[in-house]
């Protein structure tokens, strides 16, 4: 399912993208490392394998636009423009973190970069999505809002009502579906009927577009042309990315509900080595190359020891930022 | 100084807020037409139907975009139509609203207001006569707010519409035609109590429509010679507890009366409170009124069976100050 | 609209039908009534103008089919079977109602002719009968379970985890939906995305036929073949009628968001009308029709007069039924 | 009589009562390969897909339609995960499950059990770390069970499966791996508490996981000479209000601990209840421990303020008796 499409493309476009995948997957492996080191004690989900979808979405997203993410969203923030270090001290639970360690892995956000929110209930940052597209309709402004979500959500509620929200209000909303083939240790074909998220959404009267989830190239051609209909006020789009978690759910799944040979299989079509491919095939210096490779891994480590060497938050966090009236420092009983 | 509805009430406060600041707009079922009590008519005429948004029957969306329209820059005001229907929003109020702020450590906060009248009102059932106030007032980041007369309506919406917090707004329905004056005042402060009658003799401490309740008890009482003193809480969190204690400090009796379910209700929070903190100055055992654990039945003797009277009141008012 | 479909049709079964219809109308007057006498002081949800899709889909459920529906559920109930005396001693808060008038019309049921209840809260039946069709599956019975709720419902979660809960476990369920055009005073298709009910369960899996729900012959005929259908074990159905709610709301509902002369434009496809033309073109003499509608007048004016004059439910009742461990009765505080 | 873990005690029960009653079956997400913590591991292989269903993402369709499946004939174990994810389900648990038999006037019972997996679990942040138990105490027509140790997981499922009511059933995360002595034992009924330690001196009233801290906290008490009297609700609807009263008439002082936010915390109940009912026993101010009302946060330092540990629980202990 590799791309071959290399003529009219923009070489350093996908050099961009390439070196930010590349960064995700380093980032996504020193999360792992975290959590093998104990340093992270709550749950990860990686998103190794997906990240052509972060990196296809998110680098067409203006600074200004606005994204809600999934538990699995280290890929889709970093990809908006958040930084590694703050993240990943997050993810360790450390001061300087983006929510001073308040949140960690299922509820990372920078909302200095437009990223409203992981969120560690399936579905429920469809109708977030909704609304923050609502409240930039009101405000008369031209940016947009992308709702990144698994196949799994599209079996609870929030997928019919919210994506039904943005069409009735005629939302600048972007849904994308990274369609993985599971929600936790279940293929999703045995517990969704019909043809699944594009169906669903074409039924609401939203137009989608599926693509193929690894390859780069494909969905930064997809997310360009719809997202330019969305800000022309032309409503919500759905795209559906088919694509393979190549790591466990979490870091401590034991992944004993795929073959390995099925994993392995994946492998082949990991969505960096893809493009990596296309750029290859483009002549593109593989030095250039490696060197997205080498320069992930150094930033990421780095990015790993100033989180483990960070302190603690002061414990009068835990009681900031609860509410104004009934604060908490005020009555907390 | 008027004379209004706590229902007109509720709309001059809401108007009002709108006028002044174009971030805010109310969304929810029916609106367009003025919503099931009536409580928005003719504002659809004055703000517009993007600004009074009809939506489907999608409570839960209704919730969920308003948590993403508040962290974007506007002030939604959501109308749940019966508190009962909230409940297929509880994920929307209870893991998003409440939590977002705190989540994101401060990045972001959820100015909200959420309708839901509550209570009984007349042969409505079982899922549409629920007061579930003391619910919110266990979720870290809500305010709960409960008026019961239209100044604490005019007042505290406008508190609530200004507050940068999300606040679990529950107005009575059965004192939507209720008159009262509305004096041109300033919002009402969130968390202080009214002292609607002070007495000596012992402290009953309500909220809501049983607040009525509470002052119709009152003057049996003191027909009877027995003084009580009755606070309005107004606002559940946070609640008044200086006036509570300060009045159980001189009167050394405490009754709680509401009209909820009387296990696990607000009125057991106000009892162990008291309990701890003004435990020396307790004269008698510590009484709460409310519901009997009975999902609210239909024919009208029988609802009328679980309310909360001044005749309850009154008696178990007695049976603590012999 | 009015089928002309008169070859092959068994007047006996749409006399029945007919007969049917005027007594589900008969019934929602006298409740109207009831309403007006202040007798009923909560909402009273009449049926008025949609007799047809609770005939003709009722009619042709075993007596040992079970049925859910809305808070507009008089009619579905009568139909199903269920005693009308019962019925308006329940909407009157009587006893001898069939839930001892603890629930009234909003929560009007006969468990012992397999109407599991009308509900308080949209959409909320369409799980109830995922479930009641999920276990008569695991019972290994064939018997269907029916859910009637209104176009306003499919833009509420259950309408999507139900329905594909449905397909998903391959249920008996035959899911009815009453579009009558509105959600209390809104019009549903200025709230709903998409083509609608229809489309959204064609996406979900589960094909689906609409008809005119005022023209009594289509929906008998339409929802036959569908039941066949799901008793032999292909799945789940969605019908959607075609209809229009002749009375307001609620029995206290002003309808001032509805043009007059639309209202009386649609009495003109009432379908008791329409199916009593197709009855006298066919020749029925027309006292027995008269008779249908003068029987039912009687009929309800006498079960009118019976639950006003029935007694309240003993007080004890309000106790009674709440649950068994930590019963009310032993410690309701 | 075995030992075995309390994720283990919960599944030896479910096995043996869908043995003995082919009528019982469990749903929810993942179960097909153990469920999220393993407790129904090698459960789909003795009972077949049928039988221990794995369901799509949509836990209201999971409550709601197994409050269908429990008025048709069956008897359905709902498995919600994560306590927190209830609050997609609660219109069907609230307004469905527990009002359905009242609403009908007893023509159907809704006999279902909702597993909950509730309280913090290392680092699971705000969404994954709730104690709502309350909640459910508010609501007519619920059941609410607490287990925990492992015999009572046992037993207590077993009488929760058998119950003709909607049971809210909430296991403690923390405690999964927790062995204990499970006896081959009959059903425990629900209802009583467990009296975990007999003490003169005061009554520690505590359930799930905080009674492991509450037994701590009475031995580093007993070493200073003070004699706690421990005491494990197990079921909070209903309550063992009689093994409560008969305690603090005897020892004069209550403390009550627990995990949940304080505010509107089931301690608050059964501060009230002992404040009316044994007023004249109460030598000492009531005390209640549990969490601030702040969200769970996930940075473990954080996360550890807001635990009630048994050196919390002594020190208010030492203040009551002193
Ligand atoms: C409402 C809710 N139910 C269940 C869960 C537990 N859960 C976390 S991730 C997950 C699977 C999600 O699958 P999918 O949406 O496909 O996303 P993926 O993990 O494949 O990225 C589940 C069931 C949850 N977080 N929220
Ligand atoms: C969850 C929920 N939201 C709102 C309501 C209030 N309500 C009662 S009936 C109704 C309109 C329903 O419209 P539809 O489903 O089309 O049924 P119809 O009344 O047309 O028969 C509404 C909004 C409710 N009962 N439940
Ligand atoms: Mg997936
Ligand atoms: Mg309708």
């Amino acid at each position: 399912m590799v791309s071959q499409k290399t003529t009219n493309v923009d070489i350093d476009r996908l050099l961009k993208h390439h070196a930010l995948m590349w960064r995700i997957r380093a980032f996504e492996e020193a999360a792992l490392q975290a959590h093998t080191e104990k340093l992270v004690l709550g749950a990860i989900h990686p998103s190794i394998g997906q990240e052509a979808i972060a990196a296809g979405v998110c680098l067409n997203l203006r600074s200004d636009d606005l994204l809600t993410s999934t538990h699995r969203g280290h890929g889709h923030t970093l990809a908006k423009g958040a930084d590694p270090n703050q993240m990943m001290r997050e993810l360790l639970g450390r001061e300087g973190g983006n929510s001073h360690g308040k949140g960690g892995s299922m509820h990372i956000a920078d909302f200095s970069v437009g990223m409203l929110g992981a969120n560690g209930v399936v579905g429920a940052n469809i109708h977030i999505t909704a609304g923050a597209a609502h409240a930039i309709k009101l405000l008369k402004s031209d940016r947009i809002v992308c709702s990144i979500f698994g196949d799994g959500a599209i079996n609870r509620g929030p997928f019919l009502e919210g994506l039904n929200w943005a069409v009735v209000f005629n939302l600048p909303a972007l849904f994308v579906c990274e369609d993985n083939g599971f929600a936790s240790t279940t293929s999703t074909s045995s517990v969704t009927g019909g043809k699944g998220a594009a169906a669903r959404a074409e039924a609401l009267g939203i137009p989608s577009l599926t693509v193929d989830g690894n390859d780069l190239i494909s969905i930064d051609e997809a997310v360009r042309s719809v997202i330019s209909s969305i800000r022309a006020g032309n409503g919500p789009r759905l795209l559906v990315a088919k694509t393979y978690r190549l790591s466990g759910h979490t870091a401590s799944d034991p992944d004993t509900y795929r073959l390995r040979s099925e994993v392995e299989k994946a492998w082949e079509s990991d969505p960096i080595t893809n493009l990596g491919g296309v750029l290859r095939r483009a002549k593109v210096d593989t030095v250039i190359l490696d060197n997205h490779e080498s320069n992930a891994r150094i930033e990421m480590a780095a990015v790993f020891s100033d989180a483990k060497a960070a302190s603690w938050p002061p414990l009068s966090r835990a009681f900031e930022d609860v509410q104004d009236i009934g604060d908490p420092r005020q009555e907390a009983f | 100084m008027t004379t209004m509805t706590y229902a007109d009430a509720a709309k001059q406060a809401l108007t009002e807020e709108m006028r002044r600041d174009p971030t805010i707009w109310a969304l929810g079922e029916d609106l367009g037409r003025g919503g099931v009590f009536g409580q928005y008519q003719g504002m659809a005429e004055e703000f517009g139907p993007e600004r009074i948004a009809d939506t489907p029957i999608s409570e839960a969306a209704i919730l969920g975009a308003a948590v993403g329209a508040a962290m974007s820059g506007t002030r939604p005001v959501v109308e749940m139509r019966f508190a009962d229907f909230a409940l297929c929003a509880i994920d929307e109020l209870v893991n998003q609203a409440a939590k977002a702020r705190y989540m994101f450590g401060g990045q972001t906060k959820v100015p909200l207001v959420v309708r839901e009248p509550m209570g009984m009102w007349r042969s409505s059932a079982a899922q549409h006569s629920q007061s579930l106030e003391s619910w919110y007032t266990h979720i870290p980041g809500l305010v709960v707010v409960c008026p019961s007369t239209p100044h604490d309506n005019f007042g505290l919406l406008k508190s609530s519409i200004r507050c940068d917090d999300p606040v679990v707004y529950m107005e009575h329905k059965n004192l939507w035609a209720l008159e009262g004056a509305v004096p041109d005042c300033d919002p009402i402060p969130l968390g202080v109590a009214r002292i609607a009658r002070t007495g000596q003799d012992l402290t009953i401490v309500s909220w809501s429509s049983t607040c009525h309740e509470a002052m119709l008890a009152a003057v049996t009482l003191e027909e009877e010679g027995l003084e009580a003193e009755v606070i309005d809480l107004r606002t559940l969190w946070p609640w008044d507890k200086r006036a509570v204690l300060d009045s159980v400090e001189k009167t050394g009796r405490l009754l709680i009366a509401h009209e909820a379910v009387q296990v696990g209700g607000f009125g057991a929070e106000v009892a162990a409170t008291v309990a701890d903190r003004a435990f020396s100055s307790l004269r008698a055992p510590i009484k709460r009124i409310g519901a009997p654990r009975v999902p609210i039945p239909y024919a009208p003797p029988l609802e009328d069976l679980l309310r909360v009277t001044p005749e309850r009141i009154a008696a178990v008012a007695r049976e603590l100050t012999r």
